[in-house]
């Protein structure tokens, strides 16, 4: 029973080692020129303490937006993956197909440039 | 669901050519129109047109001898659909027509008017051919979010904007509702198709309450999607509030996507509990008659009345729906067209009036025209007759139909509340005739219009009456769509 | 026969069609001859006819020729009924109006409307023989309005005159009142019998006899009453019986011969048609009998009495005619159905010979009607004197004319009713017989009599019509003296019209008299005994007295009698109460009516005020358009929990 | 074990909530948004639920188009939203007067 959780707990350990060597060796390599904006929390443009009704700056609604759209079609590849097996070729084209849909509305993002920040 | 053969799926596939079409049409559209300047744009309005018509001659071609239904269960040909779709297809390509000048006036005639019309109108495919809860879904959310797109897609206007957030949490809140009903009806039958729901609402179940409630949740969000009182708040604000070229847009083909979507939910899914949503639907029917042409009346802007006027009639639609007859349903049908008809002509006539700064949504706006135009106030003329509900334009046969249809199920009484407000609705239409014929001028602008426009105008105003005439054939096809 | 019978109908209009719309290319020579061709055909067909059917015995006819319309069971066609009745109507119809049209050749030769008086007179007797040949009630009411109609034009003939004008008006709309009667007794028929064909309705008679009319729970009439009362409403219009008779002496506005053709053939004689021919329905009511017997009798002496003071020579004819009809209808109400059509026979004879002959005279005197502008015509008219003296004995019934056995034969019938007010009948008849005499004599000694009091101009001018005009006079002068002598006995006596006129044995007063008939001769000489003879010499007599021996007795009278004469110029104030009263009350309610029920109650409250609720409630209502989003979202759930909550009601 | 009971309950409640919230909330149109999201996610929760206790798995498929429908519902709401706030420099609902009657 409890041996079906060694890979979990092997799957732990790695990951805890990992963080820790990146941050270490970020730590250690990377230069370090701090300013106000590098100090602050999260580093993106936000308070970290202040009343959370401030208004955004509404560029930040159109990254969501197109954020949201592109996200959920994780949920749509998903079970395409775990079950190409059965779905085979059909499944591939029939994905190929959504695919294909999803860079047309990229390429419209693009090109209308909703993907610049300026 | 049935076993999933891909074979069957994919010979299912031609028979949604024209959805497809439809759709590759769109999205090529779209890209194209990343590449062409905005001096050339009409050559996007050109190619959507283009793409709209090879759709209604692919969906007139699409053989079918009797329902057929494919997709895994989850898509429907048949005899209504096909002519819904060709009658939808049709329509949205005069209304495209009609915009392009406008647009042009305002700076506005962008290519994505033109696709997300398109999407819209392979939104109203889908839910016309919809077999299952999902594509009814589907197909709504498809035409609603690129409506609501439309709506606010005049930037600079803030009433447009508006409007739009006004018509976008209100229909979420009815597909909310409409989703509350779908899982409610899920639950209850077990399934998500409209045939098995059908036989398992025949099996004995139309009585159940739990279904009962599920079809009032429905009936929010067919009430929503027609406009009907008190689900027809949004009409009023989006009519007035659109740029006039996406009035027309929502004022037109959306109303036979919410025929399909009352026929398909309620028909075709749940016509064994009749008895339920037809007794639902008689007070939604003469809330919309009563609200809609009585409030019509205070109103001075033409596109608000106009949407009062969309609430009176979705009123008398009803009354063929909830007859619950063949008949009803062949005069719901009949009466739908037609109405989307003579819609498309009167915010056409709108349109054709106004011209840059000037939007021409007054009703005062139409005083004297007969002096500035006699064609054009004659044509306007035979629009308003026809909503009137006067012989000999086809709107008069279409109020006979619906009155017949609930005379055929014994409501006298509602037959005498669908002529009592006929009577009253009959005041605001011919109050704009009158100012058409009887007023002076207050505009002396020369009419203009593109040629085309002029003539498509002309054409459909024409089509009114020669329909009013002799709407043997429109008769014909309705019959032959709902035996 | 249908062909004859169609013939018979059709040649009238067809000529009159052809003298209206193609008056101007066939011009004035072929206007008359082709409207006198049509109507001569109708005459000797008509006659043919009744040769047919006298001599030789042919049965009557009944039968449709061409089926107009069924609606919910009831079918209304063109038909004839052809029997004695009609056709001797026929023949007295078309032998008049043949007679005017010769004489409208002299008449009015100097008008401009020559064309188009043809084509009214032709299309007058096409519409009159409608009426009398029908053979259902459709088609009689279609004659009946048509009468009515070209009446209307033919008074108003000369519309440049605000007087034609006004008369034609007057017996337009006088007419109406009586139609609405009409049109109420005819759906009555139709309502209890089912039918518009004569001869269904009459057999449905004893059905609708038994039927009454619910008024109140507890008030019902007799159907049989009420429909031939309304009917016989009808009949006072066209036949101008008290009150209704308002139109006839105004009708004088027109020009002669039409006077001729309404008063003594055509139009005044189809209310005494009808009723005869409804005898079956009348016979039933005696109620309807009394009354038309009171009316008839009223209007026969008092209508009469206006005549003495009239000065109009036209007009003093037209108060014979509303007195003639008097005679007629009391007839009627004897159910002397017979009588009353023979007199009707007789009079047309001599009252359109009287007014073709006034017609002469005028002439003569260049359209002068007042007879204190005429007397001494004698010598200048000898043609017309003579036709004139004719007439007028004819009028007063002097012994042996026709107007003698007629009149004399309708007296002793109605003496001999019993319904009630048959009384008061016989005495304002026979009275009658004074006063007809008096005012006839009168008019007679005026204008051909005595000194000459024209102008010195006319005098100069004065000479003998034409033959066009006095040809008519003489072939009507032949059968009002003598036709009385061997139409008596058949018409009155005979049965001539059984199976066409119906009459309950007890009400039967000529059956009665038939058996003490023994010869035209006999009757003479026993009538000679009789009051009525007298009373007829002795209104001669004083006629000669105060009119031409000693006028000044006669202003002495109109002094003495001054109140009497006051009411008599004033015509009883029928005029005055019509158009003061009536007339300007029915203006004030209807200006009341407009102001108040139209611009207050329909206009103002009804559709403004329905307008102005309704637009008052719309902006109430668009007021719960509020524009808030949240409103709207509630009114949604609103909607929803109002469905949920009902349904959870319901179950 | 959970009953389907208790699920209908829990998304009733989660449904009545966002509904509530549609036309309570008389302030920030984001709100809006937001109780229309849980609207669809009380949805889902009966679907997921009928979709278990019916032992049939389209329920659950719907809820994957459910899901995505409902991103794309949000994105154009914000989009409508960016506009909104463009010309009206406000987002409360009570500011959006300006069509009525």
């Amino acid at each position: 029973m409890l041996d079906q959780y060694l890979p979990i707990l092997i799957f732990m350990g790695l990951a805890a080692v990992l963080g820790l060597a990146l941050f270490t060796i970020g730590w250690f390599a990377g230069p370090r020129r701090p300013d106000a904006q590098k100090l602050s929390p999260y580093e993106c443009g936000f308070e970290a303490f202040e009343d959370a009704r401030m208004r955004f700056d509404v560029r930040y609604y159109l990254v969501a937006i197109i954020f949201v759209v592109f996200d959920l079609e994780i949920a749509f590849f998903f079970p395409w993956a775990v079950s190409l097996r059965e779905t085979g070729t059909f499944g591939l084209l029939a994905m190929l197909v959504f695919a294909l849909l999803l860079v047309v509305a990229l390429v419209y993002d693009y090109r209308k440039g909703a993907l610049e920040w300026d | 669901m049935n076993a999933f053969s891909v074979a069957a799926f994919n010979s299912g596939l031609t028979l949604a050519t024209p959805e497809i079409f439809l759709g590759l049409a769109g999205c090529g559209i779209l890209l194209l129109d990343l590449l062409i300047g905005d001096e050339r744009r009409h050559w996007t309005a050109a190619l959507s047109i283009a793409a709209l018509l090879i759709t209604a001659v692919l969906a007139a071609g699409v053989e079918v001898s009797g329902p057929v239904t494919a997709l895994g269960g989850m898509f429907l040909v048949d005899a209504m659909s096909q002519a819904l779709k060709v009658v939808a297809l049709v329509i949205v390509a005069v209304v495209f027509v009609y915009s392009i000048e406008y647009m042009r006036h305002r700076g506005i005639l962008k290519g994505e008017y033109f696709v997300l019309g398109l999407f819209a109108t392979l939104g109203i495919l889908v839910l016309i051919s919809a077999a299952s809860l999902v594509t009814v879904y589907l197909g709504l959310e498809l035409l609603s979010l690129c409506l609501y797109a439309m709506v606010a897609f005049d930037r600079d206007s803030g009433r447009a904007a508006e409007s739009a957030i006004k018509f976008f949490v209100l229909g979420s809140l009815a597909s909310g509702t409409l989703l509350y009903g779908m899982s409610i009806i899920y639950g209850v039958t077990g399934s998500l198709e409209l045939g098995t729901i059908a036989a398992a609402v025949q099996g004995g179940l139309a009585t159940n309450i739990g279904l009962l409630f599920g079809i009032a949740f429905l009936i929010v969000a067919i009430g929503f999607k027609f406009g009907a009182v008190p689900f027809h708040m949004w009409i009023p604000d989006v009519y007035e509030g659109s740029p006039t070229c996406v009035t027309l847009f929502v004022g037109s083909a959306p109303k036979i996507a919410a025929f399909a979507l009352a026929m398909r939910l309620l028909v075709d899914g749940l016509g064994g509990a009749h008895v339920d949503w037809g007794q639902m639907l008689v007070v939604l029917s003469v809330l919309s008659m009563a609200v809609g042409n009585v409030v019509a009346i205070a109103q001075t802007n033409l596109k608000r009345m106009l949407g009062y006027s969309t609430i009176s009639h979705v009123g008398y639609i009803l009354l063929g729906i909830l007859a619950g007859t063949s008949q009803g349903y062949q005069s719901a049908m009949f009466y739908t067209i037609t109405y989307v008809i003579v819609a498309a002509g009167s915010f056409g006539m709108i349109l054709l009036l106004s011209r840059h700064g000037f939007e021409a949504d007054r009703i005062e706006d139409f005083k004297g025209l007969n002096a500035r135009s006699p064609w054009f106030a004659g044509m306007m003329a035979i629009f308003m007759f026809s909503l009137a509900g006067l012989p000999p334009f086809i709107g008069f046969w279409a109020k006979l139909g619906v009155i017949q249809a609930v005379l055929g199920i014994n409501a006298v009484w509602l037959a005498v509340v669908a002529v009592l407000f006929s009577v009253v609705g009959a005041f605001y239409y011919l109050r704009v005739v009158k100012m058409m014929y009887f007023d002076e001028p207050v505009d002396a602008a020369r009419i203009d219009g593109s040629p085309l426009m002029r003539a498509v105008l002309s054409a459909n105003a024409l089509l009114v009456l020669l329909l009013g005439i002799a709407p043997g054939a429109l008769l014909v096809v309705c019959a032959h769509a709902l035996p | 026969m249908e062909s004859i019978y169609l013939t018979i109908v059709l040649a009238p209009l067809v000529a009159a069609i052809l003298a209206g719309i193609g008056g101007r290319a066939i011009g004035r020579v072929g206007a008359q001859s082709v409207t006198i061709l049509g109507v001569a055909t109708s005459f000797a067909l008509s006659a043919l006819v009744l040769k047919r059917m006298v001599f030789d015995g042919a049965p009557s006819f009944d039968g449709s020729v061409y089926t107009w319309l069924v609606s919910d069971g009831v079918t209304m066609q063109v038909g004839f009924l052809i029997d004695h009745l009609s056709a001797l109507m026929m023949v007295v119809v078309t032998f008049v109006s043949l007679m005017v049209h010769i004489y409208t050749i002299g008449y009015m030769r100097d008008d401009p409307g020559y064309q188009r008086f043809f084509s009214y007179i032709s299309l007058f007797t096409f519409s009159m023989l409608m009426l009398v040949m029908a053979n259902n009630f459709m088609q009689l009411f279609f004659g009946w309005e048509a009468v009515g109609v070209v009446s209307y034009l033919l008074i108003g003939f000369w519309y440049t005159r605000p007087t034609a004008n006004f008369a034609s008006m007057k017996a337009f709309l006088v007419n109406r009142v009586g139609d609405f009667g009409f049109v109420l007794g005819i759906a009555a028929v139709l309502y209890y019998s089912g039918s518009l064909d004569y001869s269904t309705v009459f057999a449905h008679a004893q059905a609708i006899a038994a039927a009454r009319l619910q008024i109140t729970p507890t008030i019902s009439w007799s159907a049989i009453s009420f429909t031939c009362i309304c009917l016989f409403i009808g009949a006072m219009g066209k036949s101008a019986q008290m009150p209704l008779h308002v139109w006839l002496p105004d009708s004088m506005e027109g020009p002669t011969p039409i006077s001729a053709l309404i008063h003594a053939a055509t139009m005044v004689t189809a209310g005494i048609f009808m009723v005869a021919r409804m005898s079956p329905l009348f016979e039933l009511s005696n109620t309807a009998l009394s009354t038309v017997l009171v009316i008839g009798a009223t209007t026969a002496f008092f209508m009469g009495l206006l005549g003495v003071v009239a000065n109009d020579i036209k007009r003093v004819i037209a108060y014979s005619t509303l007195s003639q009809l008097g005679y007629m209808t009391a007839a009627l109400g004897a159910s002397a159905y017979a009588s009353a059509i023979f007199h009707l026979m007789t009079h047309a004879f001599f009252k359109a010979l009287l007014f073709l002959a006034a017609g002469s005279v005028i002439i003569a005197m260049h359209h002068e009607q007042d007879m204190r502008k005429m007397g001494g015509l004698r010598k200048y008219l000898p043609i017309t004197y003579w036709t004139f003296l004719i007439g007028s004995l004819a009028l007063i019934g002097f012994p042996g004319t026709a107007g003698f056995f007629s009149k004399d034969a309708l007296i002793d019938a109605v003496g001999r009713s019993h319904l009630p007010g048959a009384g008061y009948a016989t005495v304002c008849l026979t009275a009658g017989a004074f006063v007809t005499a008096l005012y006839t004599f009168r008019m007679f000694f005026m204008t051909f009599h005595g000194e000459e009091r024209m102008d010195h101009h006319t005098r100069e001018h004065l000479h003998e019509s034409p033959w066009v005009v006095t040809l008519p006079l003489v072939l009507l002068a032949i059968p009002s003296a003598v036709v009385g002598w061997f139409t008596i006995r058949p018409l009155l006596f005979g049965g001539f019209f059984a199976g066409a006129i119906q009459v309950a044995p007890t009400h039967d007063v000529l059956g009665a008299m038939a058996s003490e008939f023994h010869g035209p001769g006999a009757f003479l000489l026993g009538a000679i005994a009789g009051l009525p003879v007298w009373l007829a010499v002795a209104g001669v007599a004083c006629a000669w007295l105060f009119f031409l021996k000693r006028p000044q007795l006669a202003d002495a009278a109109e002094r003495r009698f001054h109140g009497l004469y006051r009411i008599l110029v004033a015509k009883y104030g029928f005029d005055w109460f019509n158009e003061n009263v009536l007339a300007a009350g029915a203006r004030r309610l209807g200006g009341g009516l407009w102001r108040f029920g139209d611009q207050d109650l329909i206009d103002g409250v009804m559709v403004d005020g329905s307008a102005r609720t309704v637009g008052w409630f719309s902006s109430v209502l668009r007021t719960v358009q509020s524009g808030y989003l949240y409103h709207y979202a509630f009114a949604m759930i609103l909607g929803l929990a109002s469905l949920l909550m009902w349904l959870l009601w319901r179950t | 074990m959970i009953t389907l009971t208790e699920v209908l309950t829990l998304s009733g409640l989660l449904f009545s909530i966002a509904v509530a919230g549609v036309f309570l909330n008389r302030k920030n149109v984001i709100l809006l948004l937001m109780c229309i999201e849980l609207m669809l996610l009380a949805v889902n929760f009966n679907f997921v639920a009928f979709s278990r206790f019916l032992g049939d798995i389209n329920g659950q498929i719907f809820v994957f188009f459910i899901l995505t429908v409902a991103a794309a519902e949000a994105a154009i709401g914000l989009a409508i939203l960016v506009v909104l706030f463009r010309e009206r420099r406000s987002i409360d609902v009570e500011d959006l007067d300006s069509l009525q009657g």
